[in-house]
């Protein structure tokens, strides 16, 4: 077992190292093929694994690798906690990965870095593999952290385009802000359980549960609450939630494949996985459940508006994206972290196949990504639409898709939850799902049908619009007038993940939910056990119990809504932005997170360093102690030079005098 | 004779003392005396003339050996001329300091198993302790006769004896660890055996160097520089006359003897028989050590003369070149030499 | 009085007597051969002590070759005496006070109170076989061999810095070679060349 | 008999006198020079003194290896201010003070 999980591991890190290192050696193909081998015998391996975890029952696997060093006690080491939360974790993670290889084969085709591109999702692969095979906080934030880099590396992945520059660098400070918590979280847990084992915190776990600390003045905060929020924020960094969901929408500036790999399917969700392997920390805190499922809800209704009023393909697929994790964190607010995972997996799907059909549809239309332009792409790309609407059905929870079982259980769940916050975080995910189906149809409606796509010629300008003028290098001409069906790299991927998100729902919930699978891997305290109040009498009996509830005719009637006003009377769109003016502008400012930020954030920091530069740097490093010991030593030359006279007998008489007072002082004393 | 001995028992030490000194010194001025009249006279049958041999005493010619007397009568009735802007003091002292070492390193020499003035353990430390003061007299009478030439000659002469003064201590150096001792009469002793026992063989280069050393120190023809009279007239005495010239002219010949019987004590075997060892020892059994001291000396003191009979005037740089460069190097390889062979025992000296 | 102590009393005298001089003289060859006459007073000093072999290792060093050696940078250097004295009067006052407070307080801590013969009764006299040198040589050569070989080394570097510090090339002498003087031959001072006659225009 | 405190008050004023000749002819350097070696000989004695008075022979090595070093300092000294002379025509310490601030 030892050698299938190191190879599952350094597969992916060894295709990495030689299409990154030797990109000039093994060319455009070699890196695509020691790549996508290196991921292929991890992912098979990783259905081996899971295979023998789900089916054949193997006891849980939690070794050491490697032991980097122990400080006082405290062991660092590398090994692998392997159990069928973990199992699912590296399929889901392995499978879109081999899938966005593939895929990225055809999307990529023309551009340049093709090798570090190939490079850089390997790596990614490896590191995600090493946040959720960790058994010990340590390795988990290596992973956590090495899947921030690559993800800032792609985000920028096109180096010289402006906006993405400033885009990952927003992802990378509002990670980092998550990370500081994650990290002090962390320290916390080594603080106070005095280990950065997982099985050995979660021991000693309980018998800290009523102990308080003192942060700062008087109150004394209990332990357990403290070390949850503080990991919690980490998540919310990664997991881009409410505040921190801000760089992930900006993050669309990457490559498509990276929004499907990266920031939809699975480093999005290291914060629900983390979140969710801490569950017998979680259980311990009430206060923190409440926290993660008002953080959730809110970001899963809200992030869901803006989605409405957007015009980029990949922007309105990502706030889905922040939507839907919101979804999952309520789940795991509300102790249905088997719920939430299960949404984790379904979600990867789904939406890693929305992202990649997306892609698939920017292919077609030569790089240009507003939906404004677009329009009847069905006739043109027949694949790429049924996959697409197969991905939109699975979104909004259409009855027997993916997302309906996992989406429905979260709902049901939270209306089971009795804790802080349970009412209002129902409500707001009741109500996402009206916003789901508006946005996901109003996409799929504008994009898929209705007239022709616009002429080309206006995409520059949308380019230029972005401050992008090097696409423009990549498709000078156009001398294909109409698009077209993508090659088959393209296709194939997506088939293939069309195919989970319409049956992996209906042959999943069963065991995941109500079985007996993530037995022993998670823990659920008695009075927060929300899913086993969920009657649940099968897949079918599920969806005719769907059926008799809200959700699926909310669903119904959003996709209702946006069938009309966005294919019979489109002026109703722009009559209602009118009216509303203020919502609109409301939602187009994103709530004014962002501006807020560059105001508070950006801006404080721009005072604060103005302040400091001025104060500190100038006054007091260069004024007080550059030039400032410059002239004090200058000064205390002037003074000391009329010391050194240079004539030799102005010492002899200091040392004579010196002698003397010596001398006085011993035969005085 | 017993009654001497009870009279010189008698009386009281300090007096005994002086009267040692006396009879020291008492042979050795007359000695000193009739050196010059020596040096003359042999020099002068080398160049094929006669000498001195005018001046007789009570009446008679007698070789003319009455010069030496009639030379210190007339230096002593000399006016003693003062140089103006001398400084008087250091003027009159400078001869007496020149004579001084000459005359004190008699105290430690032993003429005899037994006569000695005072057996001292460093006695070889001693003698070069003096011998390095002598060069005061020379520098102060230059530099107190306030004349240029006298300086210039002083300082010639002084770094001329610096120079040959440390050939002559690492030669004597080189004697001191072939003998073990610092002590002269132990030194002597050291050599018993027979006259290849003595250590002008073993220690040649420092026997020849000790000697041509002893000429240079002595501001002897061929290294006579500091009075070149063709260069800077007299040297350093050029302003003295008199008693005061005569001073140091007793010193310059008692230098010259005192090497001469030191060369003859450290190298020749001192008081020894040069018959020891051999079947002709018991004939001359009779004859005192004294006597073999005095006949060794007498060579070399010859050898002064020889010396300045026949070679000509060595350059100044060529002096200190021998010295510096010649002389002290072959000492110092000897010295380990020296060592090498005393630590292994070579025979026949050392075994 | 013993002789003894008379000889002490004599020599330290002298040797203060001496010293006085040597800082006080106008001229500096006087100063050197008073401190000469210093040196040897030391020697006496050290000679009841029984110190025999520092005592004649002090004339030799000193007398015989430091002080020579100052002789001669006094007597060559072309010192302007009447310059390096401006001063002298002035500062004579505070030099007496700072030397007598400090003689003043070095003779209170060293005074016999603490260092007198009750406290350190004089040794016994060596017999007379007794032998400084040898005594000295063979601490010298066996406890402190290797401060001896470092002291040999330090007089190496002090004969290496003297002349090369002292050293001046002086091309305008004219040095004369003897080896290559007798060492020429008559076909170096002629050459006879073989040349065709001239001929006729 | 001569007790220990004699030859150590004789060495203090003899090392007293030397300061004040420092003080005296501080414009000299070969005053100054003398005036050093005078304090070694003060220094000298009380090693001797106390070798003396404690029967230990190694007072004598110290003073030893203290005359091995003075004249090593002496000839350089000598040799340095040779030089000095012979480039600045001048020994006097106040107009040696190249190195003023």
């Amino acid at each position: 077992m030892d050698y299938i999980l190191l190879t599952i591991v350094l597969a992916p890190l060894a295709g990495s190292l030689i299409a990154g290192l030797f990109r000039n050696q093994v060319g455009r193909a070699g890196a695509h093929w020691t790549t996508i081998i290196g991921v292929g015998i991890s992912c098979a391996l990783s259905f081996y694994v899971f295979y023998q975890y789900a089916f054949n029952g193997a006891p849980v696997h939690n070794e050491t690798v490697y032991t980097w060093m122990v400080v006082d006690g405290l062991r660092m080491e590398i090994g692998f906690l392997v159990d069928r939360l973990t199992a699912m974790m590296m399929v889901v993670v392995t499978f879109v990965s081999l899938m966005v290889h593939i895929y990225t084969i055809g999307y990529m085709a023309h551009e340049e870095g093709y090798q570090r591109f190939f490079s850089y999702i390997a790596l990614f692969t490896f590191s995600m593999l090493m946040l959720v095979m960790s058994n010990n906080f340590l390795q988990l934030f290596f992973g956590w952290e090495a899947v921030g880099l690559v993800s800032y590396l792609l985000i920028g992945f096109y180096v010289k385009r402006e906006t993405a520059i400033f885009a990952n660098l927003k992802a990378f400070l509002v990670n980092r802000v998550g990370d500081f918590g994650f990290i002090l979280g962390i320290a916390a847990v080594a603080m106070y359980m005095g280990t950065l084992d997982y099985y050995e915190a979660f021991e000693r776990a309980p018998a800290l549960a009523n102990a308080t600390v003192v942060v700062w003045g008087d109150d004394a905060w209990s332990l357990m609450t403290l070390i949850c929020i503080l990991l919690f924020v980490g998540a919310m960094g990664k997991s881009a939630q409410v505040p921190l969901h801000v760089w992930l929408p900006d993050s669309m500036e990457g490559p498509t494949p990276i929004s499907a790999l990266i920031h939809a399917a699975t480093m999005v969700t290291a914060g629900i996985f983390m979140v969710a392997r801490m569950s017998p920390l979680y259980e311990l805190s009430e206060t923190a459940l409440s926290f993660v499922l008002i953080i959730g809800a809110t970001t899963a209704f809200f992030m869901g508006l803006i989605g409405i009023i957007q015009n980029d393909i990949k922007r309105v697929v990502a706030y889905s994206t922040l939507s839907q994790l919101g979804y999952m964190i309520a789940a795991l607010g509300a102790s249905a972290y088997a719920a939430g995972l299960f949404h984790l997996m379904t979600h990867a799907f789904f939406k890693a196949l929305l992202f990649l059909a997306a892609g698939s549809v920017i292919i077609g239309m030569h790089h240009d990504q507003d939906i404004r332009n677009m329009g009847g792409m069905r006739k043109y790309m027949p694949i790429t639409h049924w996959t697409f609407l197969i991905g939109t059905l699975a979104l909004i929870g259409f009855p027997g898709f993916a997302g309906f079982f996992s989406k429905d259980a979260i709902i049901e769940a939270v209306h089971f939850s009795r804790i802080f916050g349970s009412d209002y975080a129902y409500w707001l995910l009741l109500s996402g799902v009206f916003v789901t189906a508006l946005y996901s149809f109003r996409l799929y409606f504008i994009v898929f049908h209705g007239k022709g796509p616009r002429h080309f010629e206006p995409h520059h300008d949308v380019h230029d619009e972005n401050g992008d003028a090097e696409a423009q290098e990549h498709h000078p001409v156009h001398d294909e007038p109409k698009p077209h069906e993508s090659p088959w790299v393209v296709t194939v991927p997506l088939v293939l993940l069309a195919i989970p998100s319409v049956v992996i729902g209906y042959l999943a919930i069963g065991p995941m939910l109500f079985g007996e699978y993530f037995d022993g891997t998670l823990t659920v305290a008695p009075i927060h056990a929300t899913l086993s109040e969920i009657d649940f009498h099968g897949a079918a009996g599920f969806i005719l119990h769907g059926l008799s509830g809200p959700a699926v005719y909310l669903a119904a009637a959003g996709a209702l809504v946006a069938w009309f006003v966005y294919t019979r009377k489109p002026n109703i769109a722009t009559d209602l932005a009118r009216r509303f003016s203020w919502i609109y502008r409301v939602l187009d400012s994103k709530y004014g997170f962002d501006s807020f930020n560059q105001w508070f954030f950006a801006g404080g920091a721009r005072q604060l360093g103005k302040v400091l530069w001025q104060a500190g740097d100038r006054a007091f490093i260069d004024g007080a102690v550059v030039n400032g010991s410059a002239r004090s030593v200058a000064w205390l030359a002037s003074v000391t030079r009329y010391l050194q006279t240079g004539y030799l007998y102005h010492y002899a008489f200091a040392i004579i005098l010196g002698l003397l007072g010596l001398l006085s002082w011993f035969v005085i004393r | 004779m017993d009654g001497l001995i009870s009279f010189w028992e008698a009386l009281p030490e300090l007096v005994r003392i002086m009267l040692k000194i006396v009879a020291i010194m008492l042979p050795l001025m007359i000695t000193v005396a009739y050196y010059t009249y020596l040096e003359r006279k042999v020099i002068g049958h080398m160049q094929v003339r006669m000498g001195p041999n005018r001046v007789g005493l009570f009446g008679f010619r007698l070789l003319g050996l009455g010069q030496p007397i009639a030379d210190a009568v007339k230096l002593m009735f000399k006016e003693i001329v003062i140089p103006s802007g001398a400084n008087k003091l250091l003027f009159l002292i400078a001869p007496m300091i020149t004579i001084a070492p000459a005359l004190a390193a008699w105290a430690v020499f032993p003429f005899d198993a037994e006569l000695v003035l005072a057996d001292i353990n460093a006695g070889l430390l001693y003698i070069l302790a003096l011998t390095s003061l002598g060069v005061y007299g020379v520098i102060i009478a230059g530099w107190a006769s306030n004349s240029k030439y006298a300086l210039l000659g002083a300082m010639r002469s002084a770094a001329q004896i610096v120079a040959y003064e440390i050939a002559m201590g690492f030669a004597l150096v080189g004697v001191l660890v072939a003998a073990g001792s610092l002590n002269l009469r132990e030194i002597v002793m050291a050599q018993e055996g027979s006259l290849l026992h003595w250590y002008w063989l073993p220690l040649l280069p420092l026997f020849l160097i000790y000697f041509i050393s002893g000429v240079a120190e002595t501001n002897r023809a061929p290294f006579d520089v500091a009075e070149g009279e063709s260069e800077i007239v007299a040297g350093f005495h050029v302003e003295y006359s008199g008693m005061t010239f005569a001073v140091f002219f007793l010193a310059e010949y008692a230098n010259m003897i005192l090497i001469s019987a030191l060369s003859a004590l450290m190298f020749l075997g001192g008081w020894l028989s040069p018959f020891q060892g051999t079947p002709l020892e018991s004939w001359f059994a009779w004859v005192p050590g004294i006597l073999w001291l005095l006949l060794k000396t007498f060579i070399f003191m010859f050898l002064f003369l020889w010396f300045r009979a026949t070679f000509p005037r060595y350059r100044y740089d060529q002096i200190m070149r021998l010295g510096w460069k010649v002389f002290i190097p072959i000492t110092i390889v000897w010295i380990v030499v020296v060592g090498l062979m005393k630590v292994n025992q070579a025979p026949w000296w050392f075994n | 009085m013993s002789f003894e102590k008379f000889l002490f009393y004599l020599f330290a005298v002298l040797l203060l007597g001496a010293a006085v001089m040597v800082i006080t003289r106008r001229n500096p060859v006087h100063s050197v051969l008073f401190l000469v006459l210093a040196f040897f007073n030391a020697a006496g000093l050290w000679m009841l002590a029984e110190a025999e072999f520092l005592a004649i290792a002090l004339v030799l060093v000193y007398v015989g070759a430091v002080m020579v050696l100052f002789l001669f940078v006094v007597m060559m250097l072309d010192i302007n005496v009447a310059e390096l004295r401006a001063g002298f009067v002035r500062s004579a006052p505070v030099a007496l006070v700072v030397a007598v407070i400090m003689a003043a307080e070095l003779v209170v801590v060293l005074g016999p109170a603490r260092f007198g013969l009750d406290s350190y009764a004089a040794p016994d006299r060596h017999p007379a076989d007794y032998n400084n040198t040898a005594e000295l040589g063979l601490a010298l050569f066996t406890q402190h061999i290797y401060a001896f070989e470092i002291a040999a080394v330090i007089l190496l570097v002090g004969i290496v810095a003297a002349i090369s510090l002292t050293l001046r090339r002086r091309p305008e002498t004219k040095y004369l070679d003897p080896a290559s003087q007798v060492g020429v031959k008559a076909k170096d001072r002629l050459k006879i060349v073989k040349m065709d006659p001239e001929e006729n225009a | 008999m001569i007790a220990l405190s004699d030859y150590l008050i004789v060495a203090a004023i003899l090392f007293s006198i030397s300061v004040a000749g420092i003080f005296l002819n501080r414009k000299n350097v070969l005053l100054l020079l003398m005036c050093v070696e005078l304090m070694l000989l003060a220094v000298n004695i009380n090693f001797i003194a106390f070798s003396h008075f404690l029967s230990d022979v190694n007072g004598q090595i110290f003073v030893f290896f203290i005359l091995t070093v003075a004249a090593a300092e002496a000839a350089i000294g000598l040799a340095i201010l040779v030089v000095l002379f012979r480039t600045r025509r001048t020994i006097n310490v106040a107009d040696l003070d190249a190195l003023k601030g």
